[in-house]
């Protein structure tokens, strides 16, 4: 039983599943998480099998279930904690800024959080209004939070594992529009560690840079480009907070080019980040600025308007052909 | 500070009408008289068949989500009806019949459930706030309102909707205590309907009531029983009245049930049994109403094939403006952002519209 | 859910003796004995010298800021004695009396103060947490370690404060909601002082007391004179020793007065007048106590030189520890952001040696 | 009376006084902002004046103050609204990400949400934990507002009047650290509106773009570097919301080469955005990558500290020596 064919949701199910059975500080708990099984089935079955302490639904507030899990992580565990939907953390905005956040720092190192907040984030699968929030910035922003967001089964299987074990808090957002695809997981070979971006395919052209919901799509991007002639690579950031400039930047001097891909608003935003960053460290391996492709700035669509929001394979292509390529 | 005199609610949730439509001792509610009562009726009728109807657009796959208050009508019809012309709403997303009950044209309501875009009517025609899906957050944006009228010396009292699950979060002590400090006119209405997508209201407090919440506020708190739409008219029109003539807020918590699941995105057979649900189906408040209206003669066999045919016709006009092509056009994404876009702004839509123009050679 | 009975608070602060130092009928509250009196009235004095020294530090410039209680060491005391070794108090920036009063060092706790860094004791320690400095975020904290400790099948209770002000946060609804649906054994121990820094208690809430918002939970609310020693401890006692046997929460309202500024930056005369504070000077916690114990012959003149002495030390050793020089190093900024520094923090913190390094030059 | 020497807070004083005569629709509310006139007394003497009505204290809870003044706004009011200091304005997060910002989308243009939220913010003061955070980046990030920071009094004056006046709600934040710095102010001839960046001080080898409290750091590096010299433009964004692309992109081809200044924690922060839109924008007139001088990615620091994390005139001219100036 070394591989499974599952999908995100399911991965996700099966981390939680061994953390709480290897670990008995490991609590899950949020908003109907319980019989139910959480709305994305995320934690289907939990209750049942590890009991009604172990996996538990709250009364309804935000701020209230991670407030919960800071004292709960002062006290020994490790709470798990499920934020409905991205734009329904926010209640919850000043407990994870100002203590989640700043807890270990504020106590000099003595009261550490192990605690992961999980965050069904974007769109992409039709949500009316405050459903879709792609929400990443707010967290990646605040110094003290990890912030991680699989793209595939077997990165949410693992990713998810490694950010329970984490002695740090986490927010782990999950790309709900990813959580039906399946693939092949292997629970005995373990990824990448947080932290670590990861080259999903090679390429020579140029590089697109993306994470969570946007993997899929670069990818897409990219066969369609090699179709067209044009070898492009793509690298899977992984996790925000902390960053691999090693990685990214290593793809992007080997190219030359990049193109940075998200669903967010571009403002102020983690792509905002990847471009600075990786302008400063390798603007004269450039032959051209590097390229946004983000959601625009504006509050998300309603579900007939959301696909001209969300980055397509169309606008990646435009995106990369306006890399200059007059210049070579 | 305030004494404790009138602020706990009764022992049991005020009732004038028993299950069998029959009148029982109001404890001091005044029943309403057969014209407004006829009313309510009709509004029920309208409500359960919006219900009904966008269930139905929902299963044919023409509404994406709808969550439904089935069962919960006779709270939809007295907030719609409790309240004054120039009074507000404050609805969520389960309010769509008091919503209607209000006057809002429903094809307008239909806009945020197809998908075309979020709040599809007028908050400024009918006073009714958009519906809110961020849960309580919309009980300030009442007090607000009551405050600003309160400030022109106007009359206006708002009626603000939540459920059992909204009592949990901050906003609704902040709400409750802001109205109750400023003596905002504001009738804070739960429909406690026992659930919270999945968490039965026991896990969601330990407190005697709802309606218990509001001594601690200072604000005078009353049960009602849900499915009683006369009680629950009754109890809504005195604290709509009791809040206009002192400027008080008052806390009224109905007690009802869900009928069916959160929404039809939802599995309710995971958390509760038909065996819990079953017994609901006999405190309908439609037929309890219908019941003594009929005993009073008050509901004629014509009266009720008139309002049938009412129903109906909102229900067709439901499922053609359902019909209808109102696709938005891309280029408004950028229009509402502000009353003045930026220049950003003014760059990505241009993007979009050349985007688009290419995509449409 | 649960009756009202035992929820809803007495008519009037519960009180063991008068201004006057003499006893008066508790009301089925029990005055503590003797050596429990002696235990807070020492405390008490400690206390208070507590205040009054870090108040002169801050005068001479040697702490930024202190926010007194002076006043209010009744319930520093009672709140710090109430516990057992391994119960928690969760304290606030007003709190540094009860944190010192439970044992933590009063340089440590000064850490914060002289802004050599944030929270400076070690929680664990003393079990102790930092004090909290946004408004009632610390009472979920506090209701997550209680469930943390019931899951363990320890009978740990938590005694969480927080100031009159603080109720109206959203986080104080949802802490106590939690706290009654978890059967967490909590003590909310809520010092009403009369302010929120300007903002007197009548704009902060139209409720008949603090107290009255228990029952919204299904949380027992008390209210105790906050300048009777006896009382506030005996209040305390019953409260956590009944959490602690039924693990659910408590709720306690005490009644006391903020003697002084809110903090030395503030300038209270702009909001009160002496007319106001003056008649509290009457009402202070320590000659209270001290008149009942002198009478009682409790309080001798050698125990309370050996008191006095004792507060005198804790003062000494508070100037000493602000003189010492206890900078922290530049390097520290970067160690305790996570457990595991990421690969931007070491290059950040690189960065600042490599400057240091050259300023050196 | 055309001008006088004001410090920002006696301009901002002034310019409330001023809104709440000339527009009875005004209203003033937060947490003693009434007898006490706020603790920064930016609202001193606002009660005595125009009555308990148009400027009132609030019971103690930020997301009630936000989330009343949408209520009012909604119903013909122009809320302004202080939160007492910048963490304290995260209980309100959800108010604002989710109804400020959002309500006129949603409402297809039919509620508008006049409202000004005034947020002093970052450090310089001593200020213990929780007291200084930069969080311009929150909002900023969040589309549906306006961002706007003021560096001067006549600014403050002045953009404070216009976001009072916008039709849209204004995150407004003021630098506390420059409460008490005076100037010249001129009440009667209007300063570029908000969304104009200004060049304060012209220069020709580099640019140094700040706002809000690094505006007079930057002025200060710059004439430290004069006296090197080495001649630094300065320009103040102003409102990092609206931003001004023309100005901005205008300044650094001058001059070929660029250094971004902010208080806040570098990673993706308004910072990040100023140097991805720059260097998308000027790519070909760098001589050398944008630079950041930013806070740490670590909470704010403890007083006694708070010096190594404020961006200062040394720091900045290290970034300006860096700026490969070997090229030329
Ligand atoms: C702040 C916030 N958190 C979570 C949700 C997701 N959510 C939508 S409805 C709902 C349950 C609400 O229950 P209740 O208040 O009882 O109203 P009902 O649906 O029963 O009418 C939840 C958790 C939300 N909309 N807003
Ligand atoms: C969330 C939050 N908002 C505002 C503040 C600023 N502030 C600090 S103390 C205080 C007044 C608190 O009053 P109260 O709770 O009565 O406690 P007291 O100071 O009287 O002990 C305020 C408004 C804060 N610390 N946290
Ligand atoms: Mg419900
Ligand atoms: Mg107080």
């Amino acid at each position: 039983m070394a591989t499974e064919k599952l999908s995100m949701a399911q991965a996700l199910n099966r981390a939680l599943r061994d953390s709480l059975s290897e670990d008995p500080s490991v609590y899950v708990f949020g908003e109907d998480v319980g019989p139910l099984g959480g709305v994305f089935r995320i934690t289907d079955g939990l209750t049942a099998e590890f009991g009604e302490d172990r996996c538990f639904d709250t009364p309804l507030a935000e701020s209230g279930i991670v407030g919960m899990a800071v004292g709960m992580a002062m006290n020994g565990m490790r709470p798990v904690v499920e934020m409905q939907f991205d734009a329904f953390a926010y209640p919850a905005f000043e407990q994870i800024a100002s203590h989640v956040a700043k807890t270990r720092n504020r106590t000099r190192g003595r009261v550490g959080l192990p605690i992961v907040i999980r965050v069904p984030f974007a769109g992409g699968i039709g949500g009316v209004e405050h459903h879709c929030d792609s929400s990443e910035a707010y967290y990646a922003h605040t110094p003290g939070l990890k912030v991680v967001t699989p793209a595939t089964p077997e990165d949410a299987y693992h990713l998810l594992r490694e950010s329970i074990a984490s002695p740090d808090p986490v927010v782990f957002m999950e790309p709900k529009k990813l959580y039906w695809a399946k693939e092949e997981v292997d629970f005995d070979r373990p990824v990448p560690a947080m932290g670590k971006a990861v080259v999903r395919r090679e390429g020579t052209d140029a590089t697109l840079i993306a994470y969570g919901p946007s993997v899929p799509t670069a990818l897409e991007a990219a066969e369609a480009a090699a179709q067209e002639g044009r070898s492009l690579q793509v690298v899977d950031v992984r996790s925000p907070v902390p960053f691999d400039d090693e990685t990214v930047c290593a793809a992007v001097r080997s190219t030359g080019r990049a193109v940075v891909i998200a669903e967010a608003s571009g403002y102020a935003s983690v792509a905002s980040e990847i471009v600075a960053r990786v302008t400063e460290r390798c603007f004269h391996s450039l032959a051209a600025p590097v390229r946004r492709v983000t959601g625009f700035d504006i509050p998300f669509p309603p579900p007939k308007l959301e696909r001209f929001q969300l980055p397509g394979v169309d606008r990646i292509l435009d995106a990369v052909d306006d890399l200059q390529w007059e210049d070579q | 500070m305030a004494e404790h005199q009138g602020l706990l609610p009764s022992e049991r949730p005020l009732r004038l009408l028993d299950e069998m439509g029959t009148p029982v001792d109001g404890s001091g509610l005044v029943m309403p008289d057969h014209r407004r009562l006829l009313e309510a009726y009709t509004s029920l009728v309208i409500g359960r068949r919006v219900n009904d109807q966008a269930g139905a657009l929902v299963r044919q796959g023409r509404l994406a989500v709808y969550p439904s208050s089935h069962g919960q009508e006779a709270c939809q019809t007295g907030a719609a009806l409790a309240l004054a012309e120039g009074d507000w709403l404050f609805p969520t997303y389960r309010d769509t019949a008091a919503v209607i009950a209000r006057g809002v044209d429903p094809v307008e309501v239909l806009t945020l459930l197809k998908g075309d875009w979020h709040a599809g009517y007028d908050p400024y025609a009918h006073k009714v706030a958009p519906q809110a899906t961020p849960l309580a957050t919309q009980l300030l944006h009442a007090v607000g309102v009551a405050h600003a009228a309160r400030l022109r010396g106007e009359d206006t009292v708002i009626m603000a909707l939540c459920g059992d699950g909204a009592t949990s979060e901050g906003d609704f002590h902040e709400a409750l205590n802001f109205a109750a400090v400023f003596k905002a006119p504001v009738v804070f209405f739960v429909q406690n309907n026992e659930y919270a997508i999945s968490v039965p209201l026991a896990r969601q407090t330990a407190a005697p009531s709802l309606a218990h919440k509001g001594i601690g506020y200072g604000v005078p708190g009353e049960r009602v029983d849900g499915n009683d739409a006369a009680a629950v008219l009754a109890v809504l029109e005195r604290a709509v009245e009791s809040a206009r003539s002192d400027g008080g807020p008052r806390l009224v918590e109905a007690h009802t049930y869900r009928m069916q699941a959160h929404t039809n995105a939802d599995d309710d057979t995971r958390y509760r049994d038909s065996g819990e649900v079953d017994p609901w189906t006999e405190r309908d408040p439609l037929t309890r109403m219908e019941k003594y209206l009929k005993r009073k003669r008050v509901l004629t066999k014509a009266k009720q094939t008139e309002i049938a045919e009412a129903a109906e016709a909102v229900a067709a006009h439901m499922r053609e403006g359902v019909a209808r092509d109102t696709d938005p056009e891309p280029a408004e994404l950028f229009t509402h952002v502000f009353a003045d876009p930026t220049p950003q702004l003014n760059e990505q839509a241009a993007f979009l519209a050349d985007e688009l123009s290419r995509e449409g050679n």
